[in-house]
């Protein structure tokens, strides 16, 4: 069946792909051929240039600049470049990622000055370049691009980031209902992929590792928020060092490449505490 | 000592952590991971998981889609206890705190998905690996007794007697090689997508675990069937989920025609129909495509052939409501709206079904060891998995490998015998010495670039004798080749260079025992297609593959029969009722 | 593990990027919002104790500080304003209101507000 | 980070009500008063139409309310935002007695003022 005439045998919804979509005219295979494509694989040897931390401890006293060329492809990410850089021209340069795909969140750096994940920042972003590639700001540096994370899980960790139950559970044969509308409650803090850009981007963080910071008080009030959870986060968030260090300086939300709005989850802690406060018995 | 020590911090690492946990808070259980648990590869799971839960379906009927979908390799009785177990499983992580899609009225919503037949997959939007993952890492928060090796990376599984003992691993930060001695070892390392160069799978995805077991002397199992998905993005390989064609995605060719109507997967209809066109199995779908290439209807494009997927007709708001990420991905990655945009997408490497052989209970022919998720074969995806069936699994066997190496951890007691020293400190010197760095040789990236290439030449979507029996000798090679291949990173801390170098060697231990079984198996069967032996032979081949590492470090291949309880191989039908 | 490089404080931070600019910017309009405070107590202690305020307003230096007051009082209340929507989610029919629609009716409270003031201090009875 | 007592909640009620005040009162007042009035745009009133305004008892305590919170507001940010520019936050306890101080002493001196 590859001629087109077996296309006009089938019923509507093929139809509709493909060669009878007459509502648009001359039908799909016009449709298809506008479809984009990537343009072509440059074939130039343009190339440009990535400036990247370097910081081997027993070597260098403070983190120094190199630069490497690197293909110059519309089509690659930073980290892109950065794999070439090790797989092509030096090994021993050492970074984090996994995912490539924006969701394991483990590709986070400072490029060109702003917090960003490097496996979802593309050259074509930078023109000519130079690019200019540095580990997250706000933590110890271990090892060229790589930080320090355990403060940051430990953050986490200190808010309780599980559902809080009492009394009997249901059995394993039963689920909690939890309507659309109260899923849409807590949804957007749940879609954090602990990247720490928001740490990074916070100079309140920056100046003050204690602050407990923007994803974990959004995950403390995923927790609050979501219609299952009986716990009581009062004590953990209601501190100098926790919701009432934050500013507002509102720089986490704009970068948090999930939209979770860190900033936001904040405020609306401040607002709850604050009622928490004078009026003692409004519990939640 | 540790009690039960768990390799991996992905879905199954952490399901068999909390397990353990919950049997007995005595017993002291550790997770290592390579990477930050909740960067584990389970995060980018998109889809759903399937669990019965719906009126009007069965657990029969999900045994049936899985059975048949595995085109009758699937040992039954494993298959029957992994969909009973999975909806409970599945409920058990809704009261965690997973936040799967609901219905109006506040139950679980479940959606369609590929060679089911019945809407039973349970979602999170698009994300649900993500979700999955998030809630697990943060319930095992709660255990204050599981203790993480977080950027730990074992390398060797310490054996004596026919009996674990414990690991090798090294602290990827400060370079420390330590010897963890554990009464229990579970093998939870995920997949191995990266022995092919175009594939869905994270970094990560080397094949640690399998690799690890398979030099301790444990057998890899049905290691040929590779499942290719149909819809990758090409040049990065990023996944377009399954759920994009439930929720009425149409697969179109160059013609915008859509042209899986033409491979005996049923007639086009406008809504989604179960078990039919755009809803075939995986390894049928990817078939298709290659067959769409020779017939020269696909596109052409600096990344290799390309169909589309079509989504516009889904329109702006059931694409953000169900499938957002989708819409993510292809605007960052691909520079394109799916509501207005057609996709472009062809056949990438995406699940293995095999892996390290074991019970129902995780347990592999070592004593004290487990193995679960990805990395393991119980077997119940046979020889094409359906999407959906692995996030369910990975639960349900990791909470059996985890109850049942408590169990075995409480009734062997015994004190580590001095070989575990002996090994742990050969295995030491071994790893100093690769750090001490080598100028010669070639690059890993240059061995791992040919090593992949070989195995998509010989080991793809179809695959001839002559072709593998090649594979097999070039690997062979290559194997020799990594290992004085270069090393230039000498440094302790962070040494990356020195994990791609054992990531090298796990993948080719991999590669060969994928071409050595596909080589063996004379049959074609799901993802195992012979062009040169077309048919599926049930006299001879209705068996798994079981590979050893011969005292050379050859593969060597055998047959172990498949375990049919209630459904005699019979015809894949799909599309037709 | 000691080996980790920790960075020295950077005392310039809020110039390296334009919204940490704009954010101490609009931090430091509470400098006026105190001044206003501070000239506005002068006048009404003119009017009541028998001075001229028009003779304190009227100095140059006077008129010069309060015109850049006005600009960082306006400021502040364009950003104040739009902000509050963030700290508060009213959810009608479990929908939450939109964010331009609490904003919107923050600025029409501000102007009516402004208006009425006018209104009364102007009117000449 | 342990468990303890903290004004802040308080503290921020306090620069909230006043930032809200400040927004909603002083551009209108500032540019009446402080602008177009100096600048001869518009007329002065009459002490006498500026002393019956001021009479009201509600009126009175209500600058007295509007005074207090707008001193507040400032005080809170410039205690922050002085601590985050020149990262002198551990002289909080100081910084924060002058800045409160501050508002509470303006507070006082409104209501002398006004009563
Ligand atoms: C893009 C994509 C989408 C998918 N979507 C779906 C879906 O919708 N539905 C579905 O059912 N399935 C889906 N799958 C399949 C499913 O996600 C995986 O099979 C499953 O998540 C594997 O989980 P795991 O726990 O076995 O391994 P992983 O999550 O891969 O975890 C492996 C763990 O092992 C650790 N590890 C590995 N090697 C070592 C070592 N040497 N030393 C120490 N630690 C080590 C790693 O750090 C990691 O923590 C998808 C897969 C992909 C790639
Ligand atoms: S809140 Fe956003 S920026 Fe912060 S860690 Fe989570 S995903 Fe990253
Ligand atoms: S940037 Fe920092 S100060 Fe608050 S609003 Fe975000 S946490
Ligand atoms: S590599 Fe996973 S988020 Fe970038």
């Amino acid at each position: 069946m590859t001629e087109p005439d077996a296309v006009s045998g089938v019923d509507g919804a093929a139809k509709q792909a493909g060669r009878g979509a007459n509502e648009e005219g001359e039908g799909t295979i016009r449709r298809v051929t506008e479809a984009k494509h990537h343009e072509v694989r440059q074939t130039t040897t343009r190339t440009i240039t990535l400036e990247v931390t370097r910081y081997r401890p027993g070597q260098d006293s403070a983190p120094v600049l190199e630069s490497f060329d690197v293909p110059l492809m519309d089509d690659w990410a930073v980290l892109d470049g950065l794999n070439y850089i090790k797989d092509q021209l030096d090994g021993t340069l050492s970074f984090r990622w996994s995912c490539r795909m924006g969701i394991c969140g483990s590709c986070g750096m400072n490029v060109n000055g702003e917090p960003r994940l490097t496996c979802g920042t593309f050259f074509t972003e930078f023109g000519d370049g130079p690019i200019r590639i540095e580990p997250l700001k706000g933590f110890p540096i271990i090892r060229d691009l790589v930080v320090e994370v355990d403060d940051f899980l430990d953050k986490l960790r200190h808010v309780k980031p599980w559902l809080i139950r009492e009394g009997e559970e249901l059995p394993l044969t039963t689920e909690h209902a939890q309507t659309p509308a109260q899923l849409e409650a807590y949804k957007q803090y749940s879609m954090c992929i602990n990247c720490m850009l928001c740490y990074s981007a916070c100079p309140v963080y920056v100046l003050d590792p204690d602050f407990l910071g923007p994803a974990a008080i959004a995950l403390a009030q995923r927790y609050e928020l979501d219609s299952r959870d009986m716990g009581d986060r009062f004590d953990m968030l209601n501190l100098d060092e926790a919701v009432w260090g934050c500013t507002f300086v509102g720089e986490c939300t704009k970068v948090c490449p999930k939209h979770v709005d860190p900033a936001e989850a904040i405020q609306r802690y401040k607002v709850t505490a604050a009622m928490r406060s004078i009026l003692p018995w409004s519990r939640r | 000592m540790i009690d039960v020590l768990i390799v991996g911090g992905g879905g199954a690492g952490l399901r068999a952590a909390i397990a353990v946990a919950e049997a007995d808070p005595e017993l002291s259980v550790a997770v290592v991971s390579k990477v930050y648990p909740m960067r584990s590869h389970t995060v980018s799971a998109e889809g759903g998981a399937a669990g019965v839960i719906a009126a009007g379906d069965s657990l029969d009927e999900h045994c049936y889609d899985t059975v048949s979908g595995g085109d009758w390799l699937c040992d039954q009785d494993a298959v029957e206890a992994f969909v009973a177990e999975a909806p409970r499983e599945l409920i058990q992580l809704e009261h965690w705190g997973c936040p799967w899609s609901r219905e109006a009225d506040g139950r679980v919503a479940v959606r369609p998905f590929g060679g089911m037949k019945r809407e039973r997959t349970w979602y999170a939007a698009d994300k649900t690996g993500f979700h999955l993952l998030h809630t697990l890492f943060q319930t095992t928060m709660k255990y204050g007794e599981i203790r993480r090796y977080d950027e730990w990376y074992v390398t060797k599984l310490i054996v004596d007697d026919g009996r674990v003992h414990g690991v090798v691993a090294v602290e990827i930060r400060t370079g420390h090689i330590e010897t963890i001695a554990a009464r229990t070892v579970i093998l939870a390392t995920g997949g191995c997508g990266r022995v092919f160069p175009f594939t869905t799978n994270a970094a990560i995805k080397t094949g640690d675990g399998m690799a690890l077991a398979y030099r301790a002397g444990a057998p890899l199992k049905d290691m040929e069937f590779i499942q290719y998905h149909p819809t990758g993005l090409p040049f990065t390989g990023i996944l377009i989920t399954e759920a994009a064609r439930a929720e009425g995605g149409w697969l179109i060719n160059k013609d915008g025609y859509r042209y899986l109507q033409d491979y005996d997967l049923g007639k086009p209809t406008e809504k989604p129909k179960l078990r039919s066109m755009e809803l075939g199995p995986r390894d049928r779908l990817s078939q298709a495509f290659v067959h769409e290439q020779r017939r020269g209807r696909t596109v052409e494009t600096p990344y290799g052939p390309v169909v589309y997927l079509d989504l516009r007709h889904l329109g702006e708001r059931k694409i953000d409501a169900r499938i957002p990420f989708v819409r993510e991905l292809c605007r960052s990655y691909q520079n394109l709206d799916p509501a207005t945009d057609l996709i472009p997408v062809r056949p990438v490497v995406h699940y293995v079904m095999g892996g390290v052989h074991t019970d129902l209970d995780g347990a592999t022919p070592i004593a004290g060891l487990y193995a679960a998720g990805e990395t393991a074969c119980v077997s119940i995806n046979g020889a094409n998995r359906l999407g959906s069936n692995s996030l369910p699994e990975i639960l349900v066997f990791g909470r059996r490998a985890g109850t049942a190496a408590a169990a075995f951890a409480q009734a062997h007691r015994q004190a580590e015998p001095p070989a575990v020293h002996a090994q742990g400190e050969d295995e030491r010197r071994r790893l100093e010495r690769a750090r001490e760095g080598n100028h010669g040789g070639d690059r890993i990236a240059d061995l791992r670039e040919r090593m992949q290439h070989t195995l998509e030449g010989a080991a793809g979507i179809y695959r001839t004798g002559a072709e593998l029996a090649k594979a097999v000798d070039t690997l062979a090679e290559l194997r020799e080749r990594a290992d004085g291949a270069r090393m230039d990173d000498t440094s302790a801390t962070f040494n990356t260079e020195l994990i791609n170098l054992q990531e090298l060697h796990t993948m080719l231990d991999v590669a060969q025992t994928i071409a050595a079984c596909a080589l063996n198996r004379r049959e074609s069967r799901g993802a195992h297609q012979r062009t040169d032996y077309e048919a599926r032979d049930d006299r001879e081949f209705l068996a798994h593959s079981l590979v050893y590492r011969a005292p050379d470090g050859a593969p060597s291949v055998g047959l172990l029969p498949v375990t049919i309880t209630r459904w005699p191989p019979g015809e894949r039908v799909y599309g037709r009722d | 593990m000691t080996t980790a490089y920790r960075p020295p404080r950077d005392h310039a931070w809020f110039l390296r990027n334009r919204n940490y600019t704009v954010f101490v910017a609009r931090e430091l309009t509470s400098v006026f919002v105190a001044w206003a405070i501070v000239f506005l107590m002068i006048v009404i202690d003119a009017v009541l104790n028998g001075g001229d305020p028009a003779a304190f307003a009227g100095q140059p230096w006077v008129i010069a500080l309060n015109v850049v007051a006005l600009a960082a009082t306006t400021f502040h209340a364009v950003t104040f304003l739009n902000l509050a929507p963030t700290a508060t989610v009213i959810r009608l029919d479990g929908y939450r209101l939109p964010a331009w629609m609490i904003q919107g009716g923050n600025h029409s409270a501000w102007l009516l507000i402004s208006a009425v003031i006018a209104y009364f201090v102007l009117r000449t009875p | 980070m342990s468990r303890r007592r903290t004004a802040e909640p308080y503290l921020w009620l306090l620069f909230s009500g006043g930032g809200v005040v400040a927004a909603l009162l002083l551009p209108v007042l500032v540019l009446l008063f402080g602008v177009l009035m100096p600048l001869g745009v518009l007329d002065w009133p009459s002490t006498t139409h500026l002393t019956a305004l001021l009479d009201p008892l509600p009126v009175r305590l209500a600058l007295v309310a509007v005074i207090v919170l707008c001193l507040f507001h400032a005080a809170h940010r410039i205690r922050h935002t002085s601590e985050e520019l020149l990262g002198v936050a551990r002289f909080d306890l100081f910084i924060a007695l002058l800045c409160y101080g501050g508002a509470i002493a303006g507070g006082t001196l409104a209501v002398l003022l006004l009563f």
